[in-house]
């Protein structure tokens, strides 16, 4: 059959040359970089080289790099790293109303140990508004937490902006990049954030590794004690098979990025002109410019999601609905009610989220497929009888 | 996920549609929870002659109302008033534990459909049954 | 140059069927477990063998594995997890004085906290005392912690007798079988512990996974929050190709297990006896008998272990001094030390520690080089003048 | 780890041993610290013209033990007592931060040594000039 596989803001294929340097890590290079033998040094190498790379898709300097499992552990250790040092009790943190669980789980859990918390409200396009940030800033604001990207509907927000009304104030400010890097000229000088989230997963690397960007000068209490490693930032034997694939995806993603843009871009356009075309009462969510190359997230009306997903995945196409992690149980996207759209056209949503393998045909087999999915659907809907 | 079941009557569903002129009506969910499942039935002497589902919902919820129409099909309104939600569950071959809740209330739909059935041969004026669900996860 | 690796302790090659499988789920199923589609299903699919294979080796159930990204974070998991739900002023904890430092420096995070640790201390072989634990536990102990078998000097310590104690009293038990896992028979339910840590990359699989095995009914405070994977006990994208290498690497190790213990303890007394023969004022660190089949290790008088492995990397031997953390600073082995070492010996510690892919000839090489280096670096030694 | 001036000089050490009559001895470290170095030279008309080590340590500590000596001899007791620490790790092409406390002493040993030939010169009854290190990291 054939597989189009559209849900690459979920996870990536690793691509081929990664996947070697991996091999290659795990069999020849195998040394623990601790260790002083040849060995430990060959893989220390491979660990100084890819923090290099990692560091140089956003313009930050190696030291300032500090590798996690993955996006999730970067948002928790900027999270609670941060809150542990300046404090919790009597502290406050801003975030917004549209974050990955990541943050938004770390939060809640930090108000149940007694920090305040304020979520941010975005429009009906997913922007967060700066004037809102400015009101919530208090004197105990210890942090703020703007995704540069969302993971759902793609909606890239004026972090820079956002950012400079933090550094005013003498407030941290952290995005979650997970979703922008790779896809995105991201420098965190220009944008001078404190800290910055991105996981390698997201842009053709492995998964089980992420780094967090820490700004020289700025500190986080470690979540994982142990070891020295990461500069006594982060303990545990370094995946460094994993840190290697990174490296090598990052300074692919980044040598390749504005071909990568324009590529995902025009099929991205194609994708939403042609399913907006074919199919009645459908709508595009999220921003219509300010938008990541490779999201195209439409409500449809009167069908639900996970049972479009599953017909077009019997027709070999992967999509999600809502974001992956919740895709396997009904909850409607706190992203898309966030925007103000209804229970029924949030529970109506797709996400196709574009890759760099993806391919005009890959994209016209969606537009000539899912006009066809959405009618039978509607033929069993009851919320559809006597509509059109 | 599904079990090859569940996907069968997923995707080819079985008595799909509305009655024109129904002896019993029944309707569960709401959008909110993301489920709703509407029922029409035709009952001959006590006997289920026919009966016709529309779904709005996941792949469960569509699956559970396909096969609940199969199940109850010719059977009397008391043997249907029987088929619980979990026999229709069983009969698929089980579902996911997050799918148990919401999306897998096709029998609650035929009781209902056969409560307004019977409702109106009592000579209530009962258009329709509807049971709105309460979804605990959305609490 | 010949190469020899003896320092499968700090990290192990990854077999060659794993590293296969592991590529496969990089470029081929490379689908996020949570995704509905066809590539989210072989994903999960793959999550859920490994999970089996993983609980095999340590006679869990699958439901009682959580993976996470290595011993490091399964160590922290079960020390900060049982003391973030059980409290942690006023309350007490035990571990062992010979702990990896995932452990030690976990609880002396906690200690600022305000919780109270005991250290047990350990005999010469490196043998905790069970009378001690005994001794040491209070009403307010929440849990103890000792290692299944250290991983500087390989002592196996008496973990059912200590877990039994902590049970009658209703103190939940820790252990660390980050080194035993892969060599030594364990079966959780028989040691009838609540918590053990296993790692990934000590018995050929990849590094960056590993996993805390938390008994039916016990609960832990995750570190990580975000989605609901891992039944919400550790947030993140699942490291799916770390996670199907780990569950395949565990199954071979289980069903290797005799003929690895016996290969191993056959090397391993080989190289203690021609070591031992062949160097004069040298001694064997750790218990005679209880300890791993994997481990050999020896202080050598009047040298030191750096400029000993230095010169063993110069001829292709790969070996290390103290544990691998810490042997790039010369900070002397706080087990050997607790062990009762001086300075001067736990300076001259080597530590060999043989694999599975090593052979008789590998043992004979180190043999037959180490005296030679030994006798040069001692010329060179304001210690050992006249002390022949 | 370390660079290839480093393990030229730890793997070849150059001027090992012990002078059987020097003029000058010097010691520095303890084995708490992991790093002893003594050092013994020969002066003649205020030249080095001779210097051994012997040192128990790391890579570092023999690989500067061995570099300062040669970088002393031939040199004049003055000239000597300019060469520090920093210039012997400098001449090896630097040495990994961890060692650049404990395990870079040697030219303090060599200033120790010339302190002891010093004395022995003003007629003190100097048998060896000795400086325990403290280690900081073992606070
Ligand atoms: C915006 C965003 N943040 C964080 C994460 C979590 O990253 P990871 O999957 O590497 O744990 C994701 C992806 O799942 C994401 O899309
Ligand atoms: C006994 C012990 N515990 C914990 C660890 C940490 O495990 P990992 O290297 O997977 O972080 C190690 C190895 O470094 C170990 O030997």
């Amino acid at each position: 059959m054939r597989r189009v596989y559209l849900d690459n803001a979920a996870t990536t294929p690793v691509r081929a040359e990664v996947a070697e340097l991996i091999h290659e890590y795990m069999v020849k290079h195998f040394g623990n970089p601790s260790s002083v033998h040849w060995f430990g040094r060959e893989a220390r190498r491979g660990l100084d080289r890819a923090r290099e790379q990692v560091a140089g898709l956003i313009g930050a300097h190696p030291d300032e790099i500090v590798f996690t499992s993955g996006g999730t552990e970067a948002d928790n250790l900027a999270i609670k790293g941060v809150a542990a040092l300046k404090g919790i009790q009597g502290k406050h943190l801003i975030t917004s109303a549209i974050e990955h669980h990541a943050i938004i789980h770390s939060t809640e859990q930090l108000e149940r140990q007694g920090l305040q918390v304020t979520y941010l409200a975005v429009d009906e396009h997913g922007l967060v508004e700066p004037d809102h940030l400015a009101h919530a800033l208090r004197p105990e604001t210890i942090l703020a937490s703007v995704m540069l990207a969302n993971n759902e509907v793609g909606t890239i927000q004026p972090i820079r902006e956002l950012a400079a009304l933090c550094r005013a104030k003498g407030v941290l400010f952290h995005t979650d990049a997970v979703q922008a890097a790779g896809q995105l000229d991201i420098d965190v000088k220009a944008l001078d954030v404190d800290l910055m989230s991105i996981s390698s997963h997201k842009l053709y690397g492995p998964k089980g590794i992420g780094a967090l960007y820490i700004r020289k000068g700025c500190r986080v209490e470690p979540l994982a004690h142990g070891g020295g490693h990461e500069r006594k930032r982060r303990a545990g034997t370094e995946n460094l098979p994993g840190i290697v694939g990174f490296g090598l995806a990052a300074e692919l993603s980044r040598q390749e990025l504005p071909e990568r843009r324009e590529h995902l871009e025009a099929l991205r356009d194609r994708l939403v002109q042609g399913i907006l075309g074919g199919i009645s009462h459908s709508r595009l969510n999220g921003h219509p410019q300010l938008r990541l190359p490779n999201n195209c997230n439409v409500s449809i009306e009167f069908v639900e999601g996970e049972s479009m997903l599953l017909n077009l995945d019997l027709l070999g196409i992967a999509a999600s609905s809502g974001s992956a992690c919740t895709s396997g149980a009904l909850e409607p996207s706190h992203v898309l009610l966030a925007m103000g759209l209804s229970h029924e056209l949030a529970h109506g949503s797709l996400r196709f989220s574009l890759g760099r393998q993806n391919t005009a045909g890959d994209v016209d087999y969606v537009i000539s497929t899912l006009p066809g999915i959405v009618a039978r659907l509607r033929e069993i809907s009851p919320l559809h009888a006597g509509r059109e | 996920m599904y079990t090859e079941k569940v996907m069968e009557f997923f995707a080819n569903p079985k008595n799909v549609g509305e009655l024109t002129d129904p002896d019993g009506v029944g309707t569960v969910g709401n959008p909110v929870c993301g489920d709703i499942m509407r029922i029409t039935i035709k009952v001959v002497d006590g006997v289920i002659t026919d009966v016709r589902f529309k779904t709005f919902g996941c792949g469960a919820a569509i699956a559970t109302s396909s096969m609940v129409t199969e199940m109850v099909k010719g059977k009397t309104v008391e043997e249907a008033m029987q088929v619980t939600n979990r026999n229709v569950a069983e009969a698929l071959g089980g579902l996911p534990p997050n799918k148990l809740h919401c999306s897998n209330l096709a029998a609650d739909a035929v009781h209902l459909a056969i409560k307004n059935y019977q409702e109106r041969l009592s000579g209530k004026d009962s258009q329709e049954e509807r049971q709105e669900v309460k979804c605990d996860h959305l609490a």
